[in-house]
């Protein structure tokens, strides 16, 4: 991590970028956030990177593309394939950064480890990027408590899409294989329930949702500046809590409005205050893309066409969902 | 908000008889924005016009909506109305009470249910309905003629004498079509080539024509006044410029077992051939199916002996582009297969004939050379039996529903002509009923059977059987006597059905112009727009919007011609103002409407906004209004919800939808 | 005071649920909510905090007020039936509580809400006493003690009995109606196991945040003009989180829902950090994002304390700490200004 | 269920329901304002209510927005709202025809403190545009209890003479009551127009009124903004002036927190302040 | 609505207009019945059909939702129609996924000339949706009242 400082000091120094972005450390030990850093000092006393900076900071460079000068962004693996997106979609300017494609040994779920019955945590130890990452160390109110860290990854670090940045100005740190489970197994599961258990586990699992919004603003494809659940071009903006319709008119849209631009980065799912997996939905278009229309990764590169601007005139029919079925 | 005036039409009967549009009425009437409700007989003639422009000046009505036709019949008569009363005419829309409500439904409860709930799906939309004001666009002053038939000639004629270039389609190898094929016309019984080739002629040699022979429309982008057309020019293996027409080439082809087109099959031609003698161009194409050269590499014949040195090859087929402001398709017709009509024997023996082929028989340059004989043995025949209405007026589903029209004509002029030229012969003519609306044509028909004696018969042919002596013996029911009768005959000829050309329906589809269940190209409006497609800029000409006789047809052609040269006369059209368009503070510029556009009409640039109170510079979505045709694929692609479609907005869509579910 | 055999919990929501609607932490897939109760919900009582604070029994995310029907150009409008049935929440912690007193405070004075006023009338508080607080709460900095939260009924949860202790007449009332499966006990338990939660409670990580500068005597704008905002608010997403898991935000949108058959005007919660929230016909009173975050603190740290003779719009249970998708939350606003000498 | 539409005496009343109105008449003020005349589908008023008070006016399924109520107190009929063409909601309620029923929840807000502080003052009223229809309600009730009051002043401009709101009423009744000056304005020469052009701020530093006066204010921010300093520099303490500000609200009954600025509710406490009391609350008014 | 015997279920139609509102049309020209329960909004082209639309009308209460098109390689625009069939088939699939009745959406290729296809494709999914019956897992509860 020191590295990663006394680089950013450097870059600031020379003048190459005239801020950084990257994580502050939080008070709790497991809550950094995502913070712009413009001095050395501030760098020093606040910046951090370990296994709980889970957040894409791809997004924010919306916003830091605007700014005057180039910002230094450090980004993971996955989230270069957000950058990447944002450049095809023009939402960020290429020029205005300089990235540092940093490694990556697997991120961290709070929620995980609190789901575990670990109460009253006062700071994780083995999370730093120098340790092994194999054990944490939970110092709670309540005791120590040990805890794999696999096992406290975030769901999308155990499909991990795999330790190559597909942009950056230079790569530092290591990072480590975290895949140990297939990407569409979960998806693969619900498509084999029968309709009513389909429609029972989605029934549930939405009933928690709040219509908060941080699925869709932390998302990095979810880049318009007013969605449409906002504006009133569809007539839409309800904003009611309703459980008979409204999160699945919300969360069918959010998806199919990111449907072969979302890049799985997970943001969604790990955002949500009530835990739903909402990947599950942007992951079941990948797959069906994948399966209709051949494989694609959105963010792999910044110029090909993507999935719903795109089509062959062999296509299939949208006969075959009922065909299949 | 719109203040809105309701006008429900009767359509007479049509609409009236199943749609209780009182009821419609009274319901419509306390809509919110409802300013006005009423109903009349005919909407779309000048008094119900008349009160639409009075309810408007009375109520200061701002939107209208009429509850009737399809609005692909009279959604312009109404707009134009609405002009006239000094309201924008996107100000209306259409209720669809007649096509998709009266006529398909029986119960009158329920078509005035769903009559009222279309109204109000109208109302919801017109509701939401914004002034749009149309752009120009140019006209190229150029036609295409898709068909070199009597009816392509004339068309292309009439619109060349107007002083417009025009080009003609031909796929065969020579113009003429089918009437090239017509040994005689009625009712006055000229020579069908002997005024047909002078205009044939005249076509060719008329400078504003180019003829395409051998060629077909391969593709066809571009809108009213603006079309771009591909066509290919098969390749004929024949240079055009330097063969002479001599025609050794095909005396000296050894390969000449290819049926005939030009004589239905009756005889053979060679694989380099001119369908007939009076083909124009005078060009033959070579047959690359039945060409020794082609099949084998070996041959070459032809080459040899053509002095021109013409003969081609390595000839490939040519694309050439053409810009067209209008587009005539005079595709014309064929006579049904009659695989399904086995009791008339047609595959089983060659005595039994077409119509079609009879013509070719009696023509001296057919395969008889004019001679009527019995075609499986050369005898001169004794008895000729015709059958009418074979696959015409059909209810099964082996034939066609629709009257062929020509067939009672063409048969009494084959009878007359028989028992003209071979007193001997006994003509009997089976009929359902005998069809003669024409100048002159019921005179023609009488003359057949006071003066010719020919027997006509009300009466079904159940059977036709082959007889072990070459005869055919023939079973009828004579419906007027009411009796079975069996007939002894040398010869049988079935008037079969027309159809349009299988080609159509590609052509159609290129064109996006609609066609019937029947293959025939829909007319614009089946009395007062007969010779236009509802798809602006393509006109019909002859058989191919249903069958006609040949005056008919020529009397069509012309009609094209005229709508064609009304078009071409503009010098500018205004354009469809249901553009798609972006609202820039919503527009995120990340460029998804201009990959799905398939016009290119989508470009971005920066500007500077003010999105409430915060200024920035962004990439934003303009679209070009004289490219966009209004297809709506940017709005759906559009995630925000910025690109929307006027005419056809997010929200009015949406309105309708809220209305129908409600 | 009464206690209860835990293994006759569910007998005791069954009696409960006879008289009453119930509402308990109902765990879905992970998530613990308040719900109703039935006998299929998994209940879940030891969890520390649900996810969503229980103030939506009293103050439901939507609510419809009334509708309205048209017929020709006439209106006419039907209010929503009030809320007339006693209904139980049980197991509310003392922050949550406390929570609605905030809320009473903006709903309950002139002009009172009718809607509201009828849920509390009717509604019973359970509250159930902290045994394990967590490392998020702060309720003391508030002055709110867990081990003895107020409502009508206290709970302890203490090994495998239940302790319940009636404080008010409608507690009374509902330790009446369950009566039968209660049995008579002394207070030394529950007096052990709250001293056990206070030790704890010295022991939380934000047990000594200071309130210095912030409240009624706060100088509202030199808070208001502080140049500190500018560098907090920068993660935030503007999404919702943090308000609609707050039990005391209680910020509302009034909005239309075309049935087809008419309109349903219904309340919805909205969010002081959306960006749209403050849009309306007339104008913006808070164009950007850091407007917005600086109004959700001011709000709950020094106008509504202004306003309530020092109540402060928090009640320290933590759920922002928890929840906010980016680490911001209340405690990093209070703690930066104490940094900056809170000016 | 009660169906009547009348009165819900059956019912509880929540500040929140509304009542069902009847426009009765329509007036075309200008290009893009009109007067909306609303009384109860029996008739009688609505409400009682205070000059500077403000009022929910909504047609359900299209919106809600809040309006002040421009006619006096004093009118014991109706109330008037005069409201400008800019949305959704407006845009219905311009093509409104007599007879249609709206809904109107209030009176919301406080009020201009015409039985207190204003009594037996002089008072000076500055409009712009369509700010005249707040103070028009007050202007109405002053000029009704006309022995109260001292002189009255009244500076109304607008962007053309096309734009003056109330014209008629200016000229027959205002120009005509004793004790009242009546200044009009326009911002641009206009064919048919003799009197003064020129800004509000501008013509009030031309006419120089004394201090011994209240000044009540109304008119785009702009104006107020130039008309503040001009009425500072002519020796008016902030404590002499009162304005009303921009409707930004959406509950009406200060809990909704949008109009929620500084300790204040502006639906609530507001929209009429003193200018000393904006001083001493955050700008995001 | 189910409450007096027949089902009766509420069915919206979005139609091409250039094939599939023309086929609608020539349906009705020729006579040929189809029941009343479809009502058709017309559009310029398939691509024009937002799923957006389509939600929206299972959420106000339709039971069914059909889209129809010019058939692949004769739209109007060309290419429209291309582009719908991608995204139908993701909705439909989505909608699959989350539980709702099979059936429920439909896509089909009507030319102007398919008058006969046009109707009985109509009563097909007419027939079809009356034996989903109502649709109760995609629309708001508000609207039934």
């Amino acid at each position: 991590m020191q590295r990663l400082i006394d680089r950013a000091k450097e870059l600031l120094a020379d003048g190459t970028v005239v801020r950084v972005l990257g994580w502050k450390k939080g008070d709790l030990g497991f809550n950094p956030e995502p913070a712009y850093f413009e001095t050395a000092e501030a760098l020093d006393s606040d910046f951090i990177y370990d296994g709980f900076c889970g957040a894409n900071l791809s997004k924010y460079m919306i916003e830091a593309s605007k700014k005057d000068g180039k910002t230094l962004v450090f980004l993971k693996p996955c989230d270069t394939y957000s950058f990447n997106q944002l450049i095809k979609e023009h939402r960020v300017d290429r020029e205005k950064a300089y990235i540092i494609g940093v490694g990556c040994k697997g991120k961290l779920d709070i929620e995980k480890i609190k789901a575990m019955g670990v109460k009253g945590i006062l700071s994780v130890e083995g999370a730093s990027m120098d340790s092994e990452c194999e054990t944490l160390t939970v110092k709670t109110l309540y005791g120590d408590k040990e805890v794999s860290y696999n096992e406290a990854m975030l769901e999308r670090c155990h499909v991990c899409k795999g330790k190559e940045h597909q942009i950056a100005d230079e790569v530092m740190l290591e990072s480590r294989d975290t895949k140990d489970a297939e990407r569409f197994a979960e998806v693969e599961k619900i498509e084999a329930m029968s309709p009513l258990e389909k429609f029972e586990f989605f029934k549930k699992e939405l009933s928690k949702c709040i219509r908060c919004n941080a699925c869709r603003n932390v998302c990095p494809a979810c880049s318009c500046r007013k969605c449409v659940f906002d504006s009133t071009k569809f007539d839409e903006a309800t904003k009611a809590n309703v459980d008979s319709f409204e999160e699945k008119m919300f969360h069918i849209i959010r998806a199919f409005h990111v449907a072969g631009r979302c890049t799985d980065c997970g943001e969604c799912s790990r955002v949500c205050p009530q835990g739903i997996p909402l990947h599950l939905f942007n992951r079941k278009f990948i797959k069906d893309i994948d399966t209709f229309y051949g494989e694609f990764q959105a963010g792999e590169d910044t110029e090909t066409k993507g999935p719903l601007t795109n089509f062959t005139f062999d296509d299939v029919e949208p006969s075959i969902v009922t065909e299949r079925g | 908000m719109q203040r809105i005036g309701v006008f429900v039409c009767h359509c007479g009967s049509n609409i009236a008889a199943t749609v209780d549009v009182k009821k419609v009425v009274e319901i419509i009437s306390q809509e919110p924005g409802v300013a006005h409700c009423e109903d009349y007989q005919y909407m779309c003639s000048e008094a119900g016009q008349a009160k639409i422009l009075e309810a408007v000046k009375e109520k200061n009505l701002s939107g209208i909506v009429v509850c009737s036709c399809s609005p692909r019949m009279h959604e312009g008569t109404f707009r134009k109305a609405a002009e006239r009363a000094g309201l924008n005419p996107y100000m209306v829309e259409i209720a669809n009470i007649r096509e998709h409500c009266s006529w398909i439904h029986k119960d009158m409860e329920e078509a005035t249910e769903k009559a009222v709930i279309l109204a109000r799906a109208a109302i919801a939309k017109v509701n939401l309905n914004a002034p749009l004001y149309p752009g120009e666009s140019r006209v190229t002053k150029r036609a295409l003629v898709i068909g070199g038939g009597i009816a392509g000639i004339q068309t292309a004629l009439d619109i060349a004498d107007a002083g417009y270039e025009v080009d003609i389609v031909e796929k065969t190898p020579s113009i003429g079509g089918r009437m090239s094929q017509l040994d005689k016309t009625f009712p006055t019984l000229d020579c069908s080539a002997c005024i047909l080739t002078p205009k044939m002629v005249e076509a060719a040699a008329h400078e504003k024509i180019t003829i395409y022979t051998y060629s077909e429309v391969d593709k066809v982008t571009g809108f009213v006044g603006d079309f771009t057309v591909d066509i290919r020019k098969k390749a004929r293996s024949i240079d055009m410029d330097k063969c002479t027409g001599c025609g050794v080439c095909q005396e000296k082809c050894p390969s000449k077992k290819t049926p005939s087109e030009f004589n239905r099959g009756l005889n053979t031609r060679s694989a380099i051939y001119t369908p007939f003698a009076q083909a124009i161009p005078n060009v033959p194409v070579i047959d690359r199916e039945a060409c020794i050269k082609f099949k084998t590499g070996k041959c070459g014949l032809c080459e040899k002996v053509c002095q021109a040195g013409a003969i081609n090859y390595e000839q490939t087929d040519e694309i050439v582009t053409e810009k067209y402001g209008a587009i005539v398709v005079a595709t014309g017709f064929d006579t049904i297969k009659l695989d399904n009509y086995d009791e008339y024997a047609y595959n089983q023996s060659p005595d039994v004939i077409t119509s079609l082929e009879l013509e070719r028989v009696m023509n001296a340059a057919g395969p008889t050379k004019g001679h009527l004989e019995r075609l499986s043995d050369g005898k001169h025949p004794e008895h000729i039996v015709f059958v009418q209405c074979v696959g015409s007026r059909c209810n099964d589903n082996r034939g066609k529903s629709y009257c062929s029209k020509i067939c009672c004509m063409y048969t009494a002029k084959h009878a007359m002509l028989i028992r003209d030229k071979y007193p001997d012969v006994k003509v009997t003519v089976f009929y359902i009923d005998v069809r003669t609306p024409g100048k002159n044509f019921d005179e023609f028909y009488r003359r057949a059977v006071e003066e010719y004696g020919v027997n006509y018969i009300k009466g079904q042919v159940g059977k036709v059987a082959p007889q072990s002596d070459g005869s055919l013996l023939v079973q009828a029911s004579d419906l007027l006597d009411n009796k079975q009768i069996k007939l002894k005959a040398d010869m049988v000829v079935l008037a079969t059905a027309i159809e349009p050309d299988p080609s159509v329906r590609r052509i159609a589809t290129m064109l996006t112009a609609s066609i019937d269940t029947n293959n025939f190209l829909t007319e614009s409006h089946a009395k007062l727009r007969p010779v236009e497609s509802p798809t602006a800029g393509i006109f019909l000409s002859g058989v191919c919007q249903g069958p006609k006789d040949i005056p008919e047809t020529v009397a069509q052609a012309g009609a094209a011609a005229v709508k064609a040269i009304g078009l071409l006369a503009k010098d500018k059209l205004l354009t469809n103002p249901c553009t798609a368009k972006s609202d820039e503070l919503l527009c995120n510029g990340c460029s998804v409407c201009a990959n799905v556009c398939p016009y290119g009409a989508i470009s971005y640039e920066v500007v500077q906004v003010n999105d409430h109170g915060i200024r920035e510079d962004r990439r934003v979505a303009r679209v070009n209004n004289a490219l966009c045709q209004g297809c709506g694929a940017c709005t759906v692609a559009c995630p925000s919800g910025a690109m929307d479609l006027q005419g056809f907005s997010n929200r009015q869509i949406i309105a309708e939808v809220d209305a129908i579910c409600r | 005071m009464y206690k209860i055999n835990k293994e006759n919990l569910s007998a005791l929501f069954s009696l409960i649920a006879e008289a009453n609607e119930l509402y308990v932490p109902v765990s879905i897939n992970g998530a613990v909510n308040f719900a109703a109760w039935d006998e299929d919900v998994q209940v879940d009582l030891d969890t520390l905090k649900t996810v969503k604070s229980p103030k939506d029994a009293f103050f439901p995310q939507s609510e419809t007020l009334y509708s309205c029907k048209r017929n020709g150009k006439k209106l006419s409008i039907t209010p929503e039936e009030l809320s007339s049935k006693d209904f139980v929440v049980f197991g509310m912690k003392a922050c949550d509580v406390k929570g609605l007193a905030v809320l009473d405070k903006v709903f309950l004075v002139d002009p009172v809400d009718s809607y509201y006023k009828a849920r509390r009338e009717h509604g019973i508080i359970v509250s159930l006493a902290c045994s394990q607080p967590e490392e998020a709460c702060f309720c003391n900095v508030f002055g709110i003690d867990a081990s003895s939260p107020e409502g009508d009924v206290q709970v302890y949860m203490i090994g495998d009995e239940l302790f319940w202790n009636a404080v008010t007449q409608k507690g009374e009332k509902l330790t009446e109606q369950v009566k039968s499966l209660l049995a008579d006990t002394d207070e030394a338990k529950v007096e052990e196991e709250k001293a056990s939660i206070k030790a704890i409670v010295e022991r939380l990580p934000y047990s000594n945040l200071s309130l210095d500068g912030w409240g009624e005597d706060a100088v509202l704008l030199d808070k208001f003009n502080s140049p500190i905002w500018e560098e907090l608010y920068k993660p935030c997403l503007a999404c919702g989180t943090c308000t609609f898991v707050c039990p005391t935000c209680q910020c509302y949108d009034i909005k239309d829902y075309n049935t087809g058959n008419g309109v349903q005007r219904y309340r919805c919660w909205d969010s002081c950090m959306y960006s749209d929230f403050t849009m309306m016909a007339h104008g913006n009173n808070r164009t950007s994002q850091m407007q917005r975050y600086r109004q959700r603190f001011m709000h709950k740290l020094v106008y509504y304390p202004q306003n309530n003779d020092g109540m402060y719009s928090c009640v320290g249970c933590g759920r922002c700490v928890d929840k906010c998708p980016t680490g911001l939350n209340i405690v990093k606003v209070i703690k930066a200004f104490e940094k900056g000498g809170n000016k | 269920m009660c169906e009547c539409n009348c009165n819900h005496e059956s019912f509880y009343e929540d500040t929140l329901i509304p009542k069902v109105g009847v426009v009765t008449d329509i007036r075309q003020e200008t290009p893009d304002v009109k007067t909306f005349r609303v009384v109860a589908p029996d008739g009688s008023k609505l409400f009682e209510h205070m000059p500077g008070q403000c009022a929910m006016v909504s047609v359900p399924g299209v919106g809600e927005a809040m309006f002040s109520i421009t006619s006096s107190p004093t009118n014991k009929e109706f109330q008037e709202f005069s409201i400008k063409k800019c949305g959704v909601l407006t845009d219905y309620l311009h093509a409104m025809e007599v007879g249609e029923e709206i809904t109107v929840r209030g009176p919301y807000g406080n009020n201009f403190p015409v039985e207190t502080e204003l009594k037996g003052k002089n008072l000076l009223f500055i409009a712009g545009g369509i700010g005249l229809a707040p103070l028009r309600s007050v202007i109405n009730y002053v000029l009704d209890n006309r022995e109260n009051y001292g002189t009255v002043d009244i500076l109304y401009g607008s962007r053309s003479a096309d734009d003056l709101v109330q014209l008629k009423e200016i000229q027959e009744v205002w120009m005509n009551s004793p004790n009242v000056n009546v200044y009009l304005t326009i911002d641009r020469e206009q064919e048919g127009w003799d009197g003064h052009v020129g800004f509000v701020p501008s013509y009030l530093k031309e006419i120089g009124f004394d201090t011994n006066k209240v000044a009540l204010i109304c008119g785009p921010p702009i104006m107020i903004k130039f008309v503040l300093q001009g009425l500072q520099e002519m020796g008016f303490d902030k404590k002499q002036i009162i304005t009303t500000l921009e409707l930004r609200m959406k509950c009406g009954v200060g809990k909704c927190g949008r109009c929620n600025i500084g300790s204040k509710y502006v639906c609530k406490d507001g929209p009429v302040f003193h200018c000393d009391e904006l001083d001493e609350i955050p700008a995001e008014y | 609505m189910s409450m007096n015997n027949e089902f009766r279920p509420k069915i919206v139609a979005f139609c091409c207009n250039w094939c599939s509102y023309a086929g609608a049309d020539l349906a009705g020209s020729s006579r040929l019945q189809y029941p009343a329960d479809v009502k058709i909004i017309r559009v310029p082209c398939s691509c024009r059909v937002n799923p957006m639309f389509i939600l929206r009308a299972f959420e106000k209460g339709a039971d069914g939702v059909i889209m129809c098109g010019c058939h692949p390689g004769d739209c109007h625009y060309s290419t429209g129609n291309y582009y719908a069939r991608r995204r139908m088939t993701l909705l439909f699939s989505m909608l699959e996924y989350l539980g709702i009745e099979n059936g429920r959406t439909r896509v089909e290729w009507v030319s102007a000339a398919e008058g006969v296809k046009f109707s009985t494709t109509m009563n097909e999914f007419v027939d079809k949706i009356r034996s989903l019956g109502e649709n109760v897992r995609l629309g708001d509860l508000r609207c039934k009242d």
